[in-house]
C-alpha cells in the first residue's frame, strides 16, 4: 500500500480561474446578459428615437420594477429547489390590506380624484400593513413546505387561490380606490435625483437581496439548502427555519410590491397580476438559477426581468401584431434558455454532464469514485 | 484501561416496524480507532446517527466523559466535540469546499457586517488551505464546486470537515467504500493522523482486513445489538466474521 | 365633468409629431372578439382616412397589463394615440404622461377617473346596459322568478358597471328574486358549471344575464345541457358570433350590444380632426343597442367582425 | 466467509399484500377517494333533493369531462417526471384549427344560425385536424425536453404562449363563427344510452388511457423513464423518442379536447382555458401520481379531476358566497395532499422516508446498504 | 488459451480536456472471471460503459467473436450477448423487482393483444421468481418496489437482470462496494454461478484480496491504459497495487 507523501499538499490561494467561474455564475452565466445586450441594440438600431430615449430607457425600469421585486424573492425560493406561484395573488392580497389600513387611518377621505391626504405615518403603517399580509402567506407556505414537507407547487398553488380569495373577500370584489395622494405622487410617479421612486425602490431591494444572497450566511445557507437539504440539516442548519424564512421573505417582497403597484396605480388591482408568478419564475429562470436549487443568480434575475419587458416595449414601438408577441416572448423563454444550456455545457463538459443526470435523478452514488482526473497523480 | 469516551447504552430505535436498534450499546475511549463492524442492516448507521444528533433514540442514554447527554440535532451534538463523515456524503455539491468545510458554522467578518452576516470568504478559503494542507489532502482550489470533485476528493473534505469541527470523536461510516486502493490509503492515513491529535474515531467498515489493520478495537453489532468486542490482537478476519454472523449471544469478549 | 373641450389650439403644446399621420390603438386585451373588432373598424376607416396606424394591446384586461403597452407608445411617440382604459384611476397618470410627451389622447369604450389629458371620449354607458338588461329580463320573463348574474371576477369597472346597473334596475320589479352574481372569469367551463349547480339549487330559475360574450357561452351551454334553455331566459351583453347565432336560433333571448367597429371608426376620425387641428367632441356616445328576441337582421348588423 | 445456501430462496407467487399494495398505488392511493366520498355524502346531506339527483350527476360528469381528457395526457407527462402547462392554451389553438378546418371543408357555410349543415366526415377531418395540431405542438415540447433537455416547466411555458399567439393569429381573436350542427347536437349536447356524449368520450380516453398505462410496455416504459431516466436508457428504452411520444399525447388528447370543447360550446372559446394547465396539474397530484415521476395512477387522476369540480358545484348549491369558493378549493387542495402524505407516511414510514430524502435531493447512495431488514437472515 | 471473447483495441475516449480512455485494451476468454482493476479515475467505468453501448469510443476498435462490432446504444450490445451491472446501479427505484428485471425487454401476452404491447405480468413474475431462485437470490416478493429492498438485494436484481440477458460477457462494476461480508460473500457465489454457465464476467473491485480470491486474470488499467495482465496464481496484492500506481509502462506481464 502506498503512502503519501505530505508534500502532495498544495496551498492553493484563489485560483483565478474558479474565481472567474464563480463570477460567471453570479452573473447568470450563460448568454442571457448579450442577449440582452443584443436586443437592446437591434431596437435601438431600428427605432434609435424612440427606443434609446432616456424617457423610454427610466419607462422600461419603471415597468421592471414591481416584478424585480418579486422576482428577487422568487430567486430565493427556486435556489432552495422550491417554487412560489403565489407570488402575484399575495401582491394583491396585500396591496388591499395596505390600501384599507391606509384608508381607515386616513379617516373620512378628503379624497379627491380618489386620493386621500393621508401623511406619511399613514403610509408607513400601511405599507407595513401589507408587508405583514405578504409575511404571513409566506410563512404559511414556508411551513406547509418546510414542516408538512408537501411539494412547494402544490402549497403555492393552493395558496395562490387563498390569497386572491381573501382578497376579494376583503374588498368584497370592490377596487381601494381611495389612496394617500402622497404616496402616489411621491412614489409612484415621483422621481428622486432623476431616476424614478419606484427604481429607487426596486434597485434597493436588488441591491440588498443581491449582498445577502451572495455575500451572506443566509445567503450561503440559502444555496446549501437548495444543493443538499439533508446535509445541510446534518451540518447543525436549522433547515425548516430556513425554508420558512425564505418564503416568508418570498410573501413580505410581495407586500412590498403590492404598496408599490398601489402607488404606481393608485389604486388597487384585484384582477391583475394572475400572470406574476410564471413571469417572474420564467425570469429567474431565464437568469441562470437553477430550478433543481443550489445555483443562483440576482444579477441574471434582474436581466431575466427586463428582457420580456424589452421586448415588449420593442415590439410595440416597432408595431408588430399583438398576436405576434405573445408567440415571440414564447419563443425567446425556450431558446434563451436553450443557448444557456449549449453554452455551459460547451464550458463545462464534464461537471454539466453529471450534474445533468443527477437532475434527471439517475440515483448517482455521491462517495462513489472520481469522475474527475485530477487526483491521479 | 482509560475510562470510556463516550459510552452508549441500551439504545432502541424503531422504524415503523423494523427494530433498528435494539438495546445497542457502544464504548469509545480516547484517543484510538475503534472500529464498528456487522453486516448490512445490522444498525450501524443508526448507531452512528443517534450519537451525532441527526436521529433520536426512542430508548437509552448517552454518556460522554461521564455525563449523560441527549442531543436533539446534529449542532448539539457538535457542540459537544462530535463530527460525522455520513455513509451517504453530506456535502452540498454545488457549493464549493471551502463553503462545505464551513457550512453551519460560516466565518463571518468582523465588526456590526459580522453580526449582519456578512462571511469572511477570505479567511474562510485561507483557514480551509491551511486544513487541506495539514491533513494532507490536495484539491486544485477550494473554489470549485464540490460535484466536480473526485469520489476521493469529496470523501476528503468530508473528513476535514469532521476534523475541523470535532475535538472528542469523529465518526467515519464507510468512508472507503468507493476509493481506489491508493485513495483508500491516503483516507486511513487521514484516520490515523486525526487520531494522533487525540481524537477518537469511530471507523466502520466491512472490509475486515482493514479493520485489522487500522483498528485498535473492534466492537460488532448484530442485528441492532453489540455482540462481541475485540481489542487489537485479539482478533482475526474469522473471528470478526463468525462473531458478525453467528446468531446473537451475550457479549463474548469483553476487553 | 367633462373633459377639455375642442382641440385646435391643443396643438399648442410642442408636438414633435407636427405633420405625422401615426396614430397608436391600445385594446383592452388581445384576442377578444369585441376588440378585435374594434381594431377592425379602426384598421378599415384608418386606411380610407391616410392614417398609420399600429394596434397593440396587453395580455390581460388589467392595469399591469396594460400599462408596459402604454409606456412603449409613448415612448413611440405618435401624434395621437386610441386608448382603451383598463383602469380609470391606475392610467391616469401614464396617459398624462403620454400627453405630455406631445401625443394627443382619445379615449375608447372605457372613461379615465381624470378628463385633463383627453382629447375625446368615445364611451359607452356600462351602467346603462345593465339597466336594459334589467328592463329586458323583466319583459322576458314576465317580472317574476330568480335570476343569476354570471360576470367577471370583480375589478373590471365595465363589467362591474354591468352587474351594478342590472342589480339596480332589477329592484324595480318585486316579482323578481334576484340571486346574486358568481363569478367566471373568463372562463365558459366555469360559467357553465356555474348555471348546472344553480339549476340544481334552484330548479325554477327564470333568468341569466351575462356580461359578456364568454359567460353568455358558457352560460347557454349550461343551459343545453340541463335542457333549459326554453324555461331559462338569457340575457348577455356583446354580440360576439356565438351570442349572435344563438340569438338566431332562439336560445338566447335579447343581447345588449355595443358597436365595436363604430367605436374604433370614430377613434380613427377622432384621430385624423386631431392631427389636421379641426375641433373635436369631447365626449361621444357609442351606441349602445337591445337586440330583442328574432331581431335576426338587426343582429347581424350589429355582430362583432374581424373582417371588415 | 460464510456461503450462503440456496434453500434461502423461495419462490414467492405474487405475495398478497404488494398486490393490495400495487393496487392501491393503482387507485392513486391515499385519502383522495374517501375524501370525494365524504363530499358526497356531505353535499347529499345537507342539499338531499338538489345534489344527488340524476340531473346534477349527469352534470357533474359532462363538466369533469374536458379536463378529465387533458389530465389523462398530463398523468402520463407527470408519471415522466416531466410537467405540460401548454395543455390549455394547445387545447384552444387546436379547437379554432379544427373549426376552421371543418367550417372550410363546409363550403360557403349553409351556415344558419351558427351552426353549419356539414357531415359526419367533414366533421372527422376536423377533429383530426385539431388532433394532428395538439400533436405538432405536443411533439415540439417532446423534442424539446428530451432532446434539448431544456426543464419542461420552461419549454412548456413557452409553448404555452406560442400555442396562444398562433390561435389569435389563426383567428384574428374572433371565435369561429359556425360549426356543424351534428357535431353540437350529438356530441356536445346529445346523449347515448341516457349518458351524455362527451362523457362517453372522456370514458373511453380514461379507460384506454388507464390501461395502457397500467397495463402496457408503454405504460411501464413511462413510469420507468420518469423513474429513473438513466437507468431506462441503458436498459434499451429509447428514453428520448418515448418521451416525444409521452408529450405528443398529451398534445393530441388536448386536440381531442379541443374537439370536444367545440362541441360543447358550440364555438371556439379563445379566451378560455388559460388555468387548465394548473387544474390538470392539481388533478393529476391530488389523484396521487408523484410530481417526481415513477409513480402515478389514472383512477387517482379521475378523483383529483371531480373533487373541485364537486366542491364548487355543492358551493353553488348551498349558495356560499363565490369568494370563498376561491379560498375552500386552495385550502382543500393542500390539505387532501398533505392527508395523503401523511397516509402514505403512516403505512410504509421507512420507504416513505427514504424516498423523500431521495427526492429532496441528498446524493443518496443507491447501491449503498440495506435500509431494510429483510435480508438478514 | 482459447481464442479472445471480446477484445477491445486502443480504445480512446475524452471528455472535454480530460482523457478518460488514452488507447485502452481490454481481452476477455470465454467462461472466465476477468477482474479490471485500476485507481480511481484509471477509465475502468468508462470502458466498460463503451463496451456496454451506453457510451460511444472517439478511437480504437471492439471484436467480438472475432468479428468487429460497434454498439450504438445499449441495445445493440445487449443485442450481441453483453450485458452490465452499473456502478451507479441503473435500476428504477419506483418499479418492482419483476418490472425491472425485464426492463427494455417486457414480455407481452400472446396474441393481438400481445402486439399491442399488453403485457404479460403473470409470466414475468413467474420468470423472475425462478429466476432468482436459480441464482439463489431470496426476495418477499417480485412485486415490492426496488426501493424498498436492501442494498445486496438491489445489487442482486441488477446481477439477475444482466444475467438474464447477456449469453456472452456480463460486466459488473464494483458490484460489491457498499455491501457487508456476507452479501458480498452471496454477490462473488452469484458470480461463479454465472461464470460456471459459461458466461465471461469481467469484474471491477477495488478490493485486492477479493479479486485474488475470485478472479481467473487480472488486468490492470492506468491512466486509461492497460499496463499489465495476470494469470492466477501469479497475481499478489504487492503485484497488483504496483502495476496500478507505478509509472505507466508498457504492459510486462503478457500470461
Ligand atoms: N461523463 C463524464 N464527463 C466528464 N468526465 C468524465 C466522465 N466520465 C468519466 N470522466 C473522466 O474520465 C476519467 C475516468 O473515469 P472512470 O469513471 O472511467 O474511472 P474509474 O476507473 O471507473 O474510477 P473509479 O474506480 O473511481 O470508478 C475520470 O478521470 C473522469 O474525469
Ligand atoms: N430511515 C429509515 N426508515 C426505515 N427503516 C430504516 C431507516 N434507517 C434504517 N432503517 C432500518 O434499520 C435497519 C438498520 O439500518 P442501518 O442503516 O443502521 O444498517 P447498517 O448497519 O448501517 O447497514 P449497512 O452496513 O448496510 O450500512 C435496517 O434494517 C433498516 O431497515
Ligand atoms: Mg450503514
Ligand atoms: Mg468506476
Amino acid at each position: 500500500m502506498t503512502t503519501f507523501t505530505k508534500t502532495d499538499a498544495v496551498q492553493v490561494e484563489a485560483a483565478a480561474e474558479p474565481l472567474a467561474a464563480r463570477w460567471n455564475r453570479r452573473l447568470g452565466g450563460g448568454w442571457i446578459f448579450p442577449l440582452m445586450i443584443l436586443l437592446f441594440a437591434l431596437f435601438t438600431a431600428l427605432r434609435p428615437g424612440q427606443f434609446a430615449t432616456p424617457f423610454n430607457l427610466s419607462t422600461l425600469a419603471v415597468d421592471a420594477s414591481i416584478l424585480l421585486v418579486l422576482s428577487i424573492g422568487q430567486t430565493y425560493v427556486i435556489a432552495t429547489a422550491g417554487i412560489d406561484l403565489s407570488v402575484g395573488t399575495v401582491l394583491v392580497l396585500s396591496s388591499v390590506v395596505g390600501a384599507k389600513v391606509m384608508l381607515a387611518l386616513s379617516g373620512t377621505s378628503g379624497a379627491t380624484y380618489g386620493t386621500t391626504a393621508a401623511g406619511w405615518g399613514v403610509i408607513a403603517l400601511g405599507t407595513l400593513a401589507a408587508v405583514a399580509a405578504g409575511s404571513v402567506f409566506g410563512a404559511l407556505n414556508g411551513v406547509l413546505v418546510a414542516c408538512a414537507r408537501i411539494p412547494a407547487l402544490i402549497v403555492t398553488l393552493g395558496t395562490f387561490g387563498m390569497a386572491l380569495g381573501f382578497a376579494q373577500l376583503l374588498s368584497d370584489g370592490q377596487d381601494v380606490r381611495a389612496v394617500p395622494q402622497k404616496l402616489v405622487a411621491a412614489i409612484g410617479s415621483g422621481r428622486l435625483l432623476g431616476i424614478p421612486s419606484l427604481v429607487w425602490v426596486a434597485l434597493a431591494v436588488t441591491v440588498v437581496g443581491g449582498l445577502v444572497l451572495h455575500t451572506t450566511r443566509f445567503g450561503s445557507r440559502t444555496f446549501a439548502v437548495g444543493s443538499n437539504a439533508e446535509a445541510a440539516r446534518r451540518a447543525g442548519i436549522p433547515n425548516r427555519s430556513h425554508l420558512v424564512k425564505v418564503y416568508l421573505l418570498s410573501g413580505a417582497l410581495a407586500g412590498l410590491a403590492g404598496t408599490m403597484s398601489v402607488a404606481r396605480f393608485a389604486t388597487t388591482t384585484i384582477n391583475g397580476h394572475t400572470t406574476d408568478n410564471l413571469s417572474s419564475i420564467s425570469a429567474v429562470v431565464l437568469g441562470g438559477t437553477s430550478l433543481f436549487g443550489g445555483i443562483g443568480s440576482i444579477f441574471g434575475t434582474v436581466i431575466g426581468v427586463f428582457i420580456p419587458i424589452i421586448l415588449l416595449n420593442g415590439f410595440v414601438i416597432l408595431g408588430i401584431q399583438p398576436f405576434w408577441q405573445t408567440v415571440a416572448m414564447g419563443a425567446v423563454l425556450i431558446v434563451a434558455v436553450y443557448a444557456d444550456q449549449l453554452k455551459r455545457h460547451a464550458a463545462q463538459r464534464g461537471e454539466r454532464h453529471r450534474l445533468r443526470s443527477r437532475l434527471t435523478r439517475r440515483p448517482p452514488s455521491p462517495a462513489s469514485p472520481s469522475h474527475h482526473g485530477e487526483e491521479t497523480p | 484501561m482509560t475510562a470510556p469516551l463516550l459510552e452508549a447504552r441500551g439504545l432502541v430505535r424503531r422504524f415503523g416496524h423494523v427494530q433498528a436498534l435494539d438495546g445497542a450499546d457502544l464504548t469509545v475511549y480516547p484517543g484510538e480507532i475503534c472500529a464498528l463492524i456487522g453486516d448490512n442492516g445490522a444498525g450501524k448507521s443508526t448507531l452512528v446517527k443517534i450519537l451525532s444528533g441527526a436521529e433520536r433514540p426512542d430508548e437509552g442514554t448517552i454518556h460522554l466523559n461521564g455525563e449523560e447527554v441527549a442531543f436533539s440535532s446534529p449542532a448539539d451534538a457538535q457542540r459537544a466535540g462530535i463530527a460525522t463523515v455520513y455513509q451517504d456524503l453530506a456535502l452540498a455539491p454545488e457549493l464549493a469546499a471551502a463553503d462545505n468545510l464551513f457550512l453551519g458554522r460560516e466565518l463571518t467578518v468582523p465588526g456590526p457586517l459580522g453580526r449582519l452576516g456578512v462571511l469572511d470568504r477570505r479567511r474562510m478559503r485561507r483557514e480551509s488551505a491551511a486544513l487541506f494542507q495539514s491533513l494532507g489532502v490536495y484539491l486544485k482550489s477550494p473554489d470549485v464546486p464540490i460535484a466536480s470533485l473526485s469520489g476521493g476528493q469529496r470523501q476528503s473534505v468530508a473528513i476535514a470537515r469532521a476534523a475541523l469541527w470535532s475535538d472528542k470523536v469523529i465518526f467515519m461510516d464507510e468512508p472507503t467504500a468507493a476509493l481506489g486502493v491508493v485513495q483508500t490509503g491516503r483516507v486511513l492515513d487521514l484516520v490515523r493522523s486525526v487520531r494522533d491529535r487525540g481524537i477518537a474515531v469511530v471507523l466502520i467498515s466491512h472490509n475486515m482486513t482493514q479493520v485489522l489493520e487500522v483498528a485498535d478495537r473492534v466492537e460488532v453489532l448484530r442485528l441492532g445489538r453489540r455482540v462481541a468486542r475485540f481489542a487489537r490482537g485479539e482478533a482475526s478476519v474469522d473471528r470478526l466474521v463468525t462473531a458478525m454472523t453467528s446468531a446473537p449471544s451475550t457479549e463474548e469478549n469483553a476487553p | 365633468s367633462t373633459g377639455s373641450t375642442t382641440a385646435a389650439a391643443g396643438g399648442a403644446s410642442a408636438a414633435p409629431s407636427g405633420g405625422s399621420k401615426k396614430v397608436a390603438l391600445v385594446l383592452g386585451v388581445k384576442g377578444s372578439p369585441f376588440y378585435s373588432a374594434m381594431a377592425c373598424g379602426a384598421e378599415a376607416k384608418a386606411k380610407q382616412l391616410g392614417l398609420d396606424l399600429t394596434v397593440s394591446a396587453g395580455d390581460a384586461f388589467s392595469a399591469d397589463a396594460q400599462l408596459p403597452v402604454v409606456n412603449a407608445v409613448t415612448a413611440a411617440k405618435p401624434a395621437v394615440a386610441a386608448v382603451v382604459p383598463t383602469d380609470a384611476t391606475a392610467l391616469v397618470q401614464p396617459l398624462t404622461a403620454l400627453t405630455a410627451a406631445g401625443t394627443k389622447l382619445v379615449t375608447v369604450d372605457q372613461v379615465l377617473a381624470d378628463p385633463k389629458p383627453v382629447r375625446s371620449r368615445i364611451v359607452t354607458d356600462n351602467e346603462k346596459g345593465g339597466r336594459l338588461a334589467a328592463d329586458e329580463m323583466n319583459k322576458l320573463t314576465g317580472g317574476k322568478g330568480k335570476v343569476l348574474v354570471i360576470t367577471q371576477p370583480p375589478g373590471s369597472s365595465a363589467q362591474d358597471a354591468r352587474t351594478a346597473g342590472f342589480a339596480a334596475g332589477i329592484k324595480k320589479y318585486p316579482g323578481i328574486t334576484y340571486l346574486g352574481a358568481q363569478y367566471q372569469s373568463d372562463d365558459p367551463q366555469k360559467a357553465a358549471q356555474i348555471i348546472t349547480s344553480t339549476l340544481a339549487a334552484h330548479p325554477d330559475l327564470t333568468g341569466v344575464f351575462s356580461t359578456n360574450d364568454q359567460g353568455a357561452v358558457g352560460a347557454l351551454t349550461g343551459l343545453k345541457q340541463a335542457g333549459a334553455t326554453k324555461k331559462v331566459k338569457l340575457v348577455a351583453y356583446d354580440a360576439a358570433s356565438a351570442e349572435v347565432a344563438a340569438l338566431k336560433n332562439g336560445t338566447l333571448s335579447a343581447l345588449i350590444a355595443q358597436n365595436p367597429v363604430q367605436e374604433g371608426e370614430a377613434a380613427m376620425e377622432t384621430a385624423q380632426k386631431l392631427i389636421a387641428g379641426t375641433p373635436v367632441p369631447a365626449t361621444q356616445l357609442s351606441e349602445l343597442v337591445v337586440i330583442g328576441p328574432g331581431e335576426k337582421a338587426k343582429a347581424d348588423r350589429y355582430a362583432y367582425k374581424s373582417t371588415c
